[in-house]
């Protein structure tokens, strides 16, 4: 295929990503659904440049983020809406919700406990090996994850069982409001490479470039039945989860920072620390919820979508945006007549 | 002297007192510099400490370190998540005192949310105080109110015996709050009133482990429950009174130790026994109940009103599968 | 055609030949290279997999390797260890079923030892039937006879829900062997006969996972059990019968799906019913047998014989801990 | 100190466990121990040389193999033998046995969790930094081990928590029946040095040398409060536990081939696996045992006490030798009195 053509589909991946998983906030933001949302914009570039390689037969397991692979990988939007809704048309018929979308015809989970991911890339990559040769396993996670055990057992378990697993780390650089730099010893392509473990690290918020990284991986763990690690960072500017309390501090200071941001003045008083340590500790705070402000302020540098628009070229991505966002409009329409509600 | 605070707050006051009582104590567990930031300012950042994503670390560390000196409070964000950590519980904390043929002491403190009722799909909604509670060598207490939040908590701390400590996320407000959930005026959840907010004494009352309160008294029936399913069973007490039918409503307060005297008196008094658990149904504790009463020789009517299967995410689905008002009324309904 | 054979055999003639008709089914975990020989030697290095010290991360590449067309049978050594990989199982294994919407299968076996009676300390000799058998989407199943371990064995392979298959190192004679205790002549171990060895049908027999079936029937007592206690249950109920007391004996065979069934229709015929349980009093089995009885409102007396604490090491002091003939007798002699 | 009477007093540690280990050994042979004893003979070595370094308030937590480190830390052998012996007078009143031996005015702790011993070193570490700072925590374990989650998490928090633990691998190349480098990707250190781990690698059966290398690791831990891992090699001449099948084999090969190291034939013609496959699982088998058997073989070499005992002098060790052996003979007695047994 031509490499423009590549191009302009990697973007259309990118826009339809962002523009599900925009509808999906839509959705939350008005209350048509009801629990958590943990949204993967600012990580579309990850997704997308990893799914480019991936064929019909790979299996993938993410983590609590899935709304972005289940839709670039072609699950019908409108049924992931649906699911949402806790409709039983749903991808699950309203059992699972936003952290448990499961599709058996597409070899595709999530799940909501940190570090299960690897694992389950594992498990796929034992079948794919057995009765799939040729075919791999992805599974995606953030760099938090890295920190939980079962993870770490399974980039030992993939190397000595020489299992087709692409671990994808994406790396966002938090952990809910923890920042990831203070409890994570090392670095994730580094201690992947202690399990022997090719690996790759890319500017998660370049698309193009994390598609080269991700192609030259997964070509190797496809052919060599060896596992590999790709390490992407990229921002994303809606925190943790859809109501994210550092978020809301930093958009509405005035509003929240009593409230969420700064402690209760009784409480001081009450602690028995001394006078340093409560300054040093109320200063601590301060840098976390400054950090986070000066990340959404960067955050067009990190917008893959943005980044990607500029090589695709403003003719050809506005046609794209123009009728992916016209499917996606029709697909969210469906779900809520589906579902006889409206937003 | 009381005051009306939350349940939250509650849980806070008591550790704050502990911590400031005693420099042995102190906490940590994910994120909780932000959920603790009280806590932290007032008390430093050594005594209220971030940890990774590795709970059979911390949690393990907790119990060495409960063994050498501190009383540690390990926060496990939901308790659905102790089950990648659960043995530092079933194999350490519960054991090693055991082991050292009852020599040393293990005075940890384990923290986590637990429950359901807000959409979160059933890997994070669990209580698992039945699985929890069926350990030999903890204890598990589950507070409904604030006042019994506080004085939990302070058992809990002064306790050389390893306690789980498990709060209701519809109960503690910040839950609702921080997951996001709770930020949308357009999303309601069924909060109970009276365990949000409540009357706690100042200086806090402790309350003993394993002691059940009744908080309501009446002569037909006994409904036993404990967290958010004792306010299900209050409101649903007060719909039964519209219907001439006078029910007791028992909370447990503590699954282990399990308070059978109250168990048994309240039961024997009415003769019949409605257990409402938010626990599975075969999780441990309602049966317990069954056997506890079968042993005393208390004949009752028995049944139970708890989570058959996988808590489902959609709405209408989860509400079905949780105790619920109308369940609790059908299942006295029932009653011969 | 019926064969003479040993508990361990049993279990991996119906191994072999589910690995013979069906190239989907493999095994993996600790050390089966060497424990599974047979099957490795027979069925290749493939099939067979010695893992690392890592259950959380083979446990749960074993639950997506069943969703992904192999039907794995996943090794826990000591069932003690499933501590360090619970979420395999009680958020993973037992959930994506239903999570799918009832549409994805989760073919997997789990197969651990269990069990006490040879010294091996309160941390690798219990059994955790009852904390499994609480979470739903799961089936436990605890043979206790040759026959029973085949014939579970092949429908836990063929079964399309995750089953946990629980067998008792005391039956099983390779782990008392293993564990290097059996090595020496002056040392015993209490191994019932009947379970360590038996007929076996040949083709295997599967016997369907839920149902009990009755060892003795009798007109006194009812005695419930599973696994080893078993036959602890059936020499007490020999020695009852030489002082004019006639008991029925079940044998539960699965903890899930439970029996209710059998148990109902056992325990009402006598009015007397011991439940023999060699997990923690408070660990669910027990309970929940009374809550059934109590729920079908079958009036009966109601004891428990179990384990109360963590289980010590000493002999004399394990041998008072488990369930043994003589906690039986006693608990049957205090019927009113 | 005098290098001599260093090297005196490391000797005589290492002859101590020895004995105590031996006489252990022995009472299990005869039954009057009656379940699982994992023995530390040959790697008496690494225990004796980092234990040389640590002072009264360090806390220890050891894996399954206890015996020699509750000896070397000056726990009287009478009440571990009475503890194996299941006797009210033993350490733990009989109720913690051969996995469980717990001191808790030593701060030593020993468990049956295969990794447990990471987490629990770190706890330890947690309570020396704030109540006892100068203090440390070392953790014992095998090299299995650290392919379990825990321990690798603990690696990890010891870094970013900053805790003053020393972990000590005890390299046997072997889990249970399973060759280690077979399911354990890269090695040890480099593991532990992806956490940011300060380590070191040594001969373990070399007492001297592990006595150098735990000194340089203690004593950054102890002053800069971070933690370090030592790896070090060894080879135990009874394998996992007494009566390890393996070892019966080696031992016994006509009388235990049949049952232990060979399929039963039947099972070999049921087989559905192609004869290559059947042919190459049995060599697997065979190279099994016969690596276990060089091993043996080459145990002389591979023995600390007998490493050091050159060094020491003959005449130096044999004071040492005949004054240990008769107060552990003294303890055995004692204890066998108290239980009133005979062995
Ligand atoms: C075992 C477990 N522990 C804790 C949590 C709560 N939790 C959910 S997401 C999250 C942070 C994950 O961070 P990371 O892996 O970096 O992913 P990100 O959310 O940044 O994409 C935590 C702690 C959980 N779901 N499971
Ligand atoms: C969590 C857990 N899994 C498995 C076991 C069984 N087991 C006991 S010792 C052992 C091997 C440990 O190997 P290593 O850490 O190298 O120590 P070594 O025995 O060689 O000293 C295993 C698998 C256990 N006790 N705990
Ligand atoms: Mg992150
Ligand atoms: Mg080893």
């Amino acid at each position: 295929m031509a490499a423009n053509s590549r191009l302009r589909e990697l973007y259309e991946s990118i826009v339809r990503i962002r523009a599900v998983e925009t509808a999906q906030n839509h959705l939350w933001n008005v209350g048509l659904i009801p629990g958590e949302i943990h949204t993967g914009i600012g990580e579309e570039g990850i997704i997308a440049g990893v799914l480019e390689h991936l064929a019909v037969d790979d299996a993938i397991a993410c983590d609590h983020r899935p709304t972005g692979v289940f839709t670039a990988s072609g699950v019908d939007p409108t049924s992931l809406l649906l699911e949402l809704l806790g409709h039983p048309d749903g991808l699950c018929g309203g059992h699972g919700g936003h952290m448990h979308f499961l599709s058996e015809s597409d070899r595709l989970i999530s799940d909501g406990i940190v570090g299960s991911a690897g694992p389950a890339a594992c498990g796929f990559a034992l079948s794919a090996k057995r009765l799939r040769p040729g075919t791999i396993a992805v599974a995606f996670f953030g760099e938090g994850a890295m920190n939980q055990g079962m993870l770490m057992e399974s980039l030992n378990l993939a190397k000595v069982w020489s299992l087709p697993v692409l671990f994808v780390c994406k790396d966002n650089g938090w952990s809910i409001t923890t920042h990831s730099r203070d409890l994570f010893a090392g670095d994730p392509a580094t201690r992947a490479k202690a399990f022997g473990l090719r690996t790759g690290r890319v500017d998660g918020s370049d698309p193009t470039k994390v598609s080269a990284a991700a192609k030259r991986l997964i070509d190797r763990v496809r052919s060599k039945h060896q596992p590999a690690l790709l390490h992407a960072r990229c921002r994303r500017p809606d925190g943790h989860f859809l109501g994210d309390p550092l978020i809301r501090v930093f958009d509405d200071p005035v509003g929240q920072t009593r409230e969420i941001g700064s402690p209760l003045p009784g409480s001081v008083r009450r602690g028995s620390g001394s006078m340093t340590e409560q300054i040093s500790a109320l200063s601590a705070l301060g840098i976390r919820l400054g950090s986070l402000g000066m990340q959404r302020i960067r955050m067009n540098r990190w917008d893959p979508l943005l980044r990607l628009r500029c090589t695709v070229g403003t003719e050809a991505a506005m046609e794209i945006e123009r009728r992916v966002s016209a499917e996606v409009r029709a697909n969210v329409s469906e779900a809520l007549r589906i579902a006889e509600v409206s937003a | 002297m009381k005051s009306q605070m939350s349940y939250a707050e509650a849980i806070e006051r008591a550790i704050d007192s502990a911590m400031s009582a005693d420099p042995r104590v102190l906490t940590f567990g994910e994120d909780v510099r932000l959920l603790r930031r009280n806590l932290l300012v007032g008390h430093g950042a050594d005594r209220v400490m971030d940890a990774p994503i590795s709970e059979s670390a911390f949690l393990g560390a907790g119990v060495t370190a409960a063994m050498s000196g501190l009383r540690p409070i390990v926060e496990i964000m939901l308790v659905d998540f102790i089950a990648v950590a659960l043995d530092g519980i079933l194999n350490h904390a519960a054991k090693n005192t055991a082991f050292s043929g009852g020599k040393w002491d293990v005075p940890l403190v384990v923290r986590a949310s637990c429950g359901g009722g807000y959409a979160d799909g059933g890997q994070h909604e669990q209580v698992l105080w039945g699985l929890l509670g069926g350990i030999p060598g903890i204890d598990v207490v589950v507070p409904s109110t604030p006042a019994d939040a506080a004085g939990l908590m302070t058992s809990a701390i002064a306790s050389d015996r390893p306690v789980v400590f498990l709060e209701h996320k519809l109960l503690s407000d910040y839950w609702l709050d921080y997951l996001g959930g709770n930020s949308r005026p357009t999303v309601e959840f069924d909060v109970p009133a009276l365990g949000a907010n409540g009357q706690v004494d100042d200086p806090i009352q402790s309350v003993p482990i394993g002691s059940a309160v009744v908080r309501r008294q009446g002569s037909d029936v006994t409904l036993i429950s404990l967290g958010v399913g004792v306010h299900r069973c209050s409101e649903a007490a007060e719909s039964l009174a519209g219907q001439g039918v006078d029910a007791t409503v028992v909370d447990l307060r503590s699954v282990s130790p399990l308070d059978t005297e109250t168990v048994i008196r309240e039961s024997a008094n009415t003769g019949h026994v409605v257990v409402v658990d938010e626990d599975y149904l075969r999780g441990g504790l309602s049966g317990e109940i069954a056997a506890l009463l079968a042993e005393a020789e208390v004949p009752v009517s028995f049944s139970r009103v708890a989570v058959e299967d996988t808590i489902p995410y959609a709405r209408h689905l989860e509400h079905d599968a949780l105790p619920n008002v109308d369940r609790i009324l059908a299942a006295v309904r029932k009653i011969p």
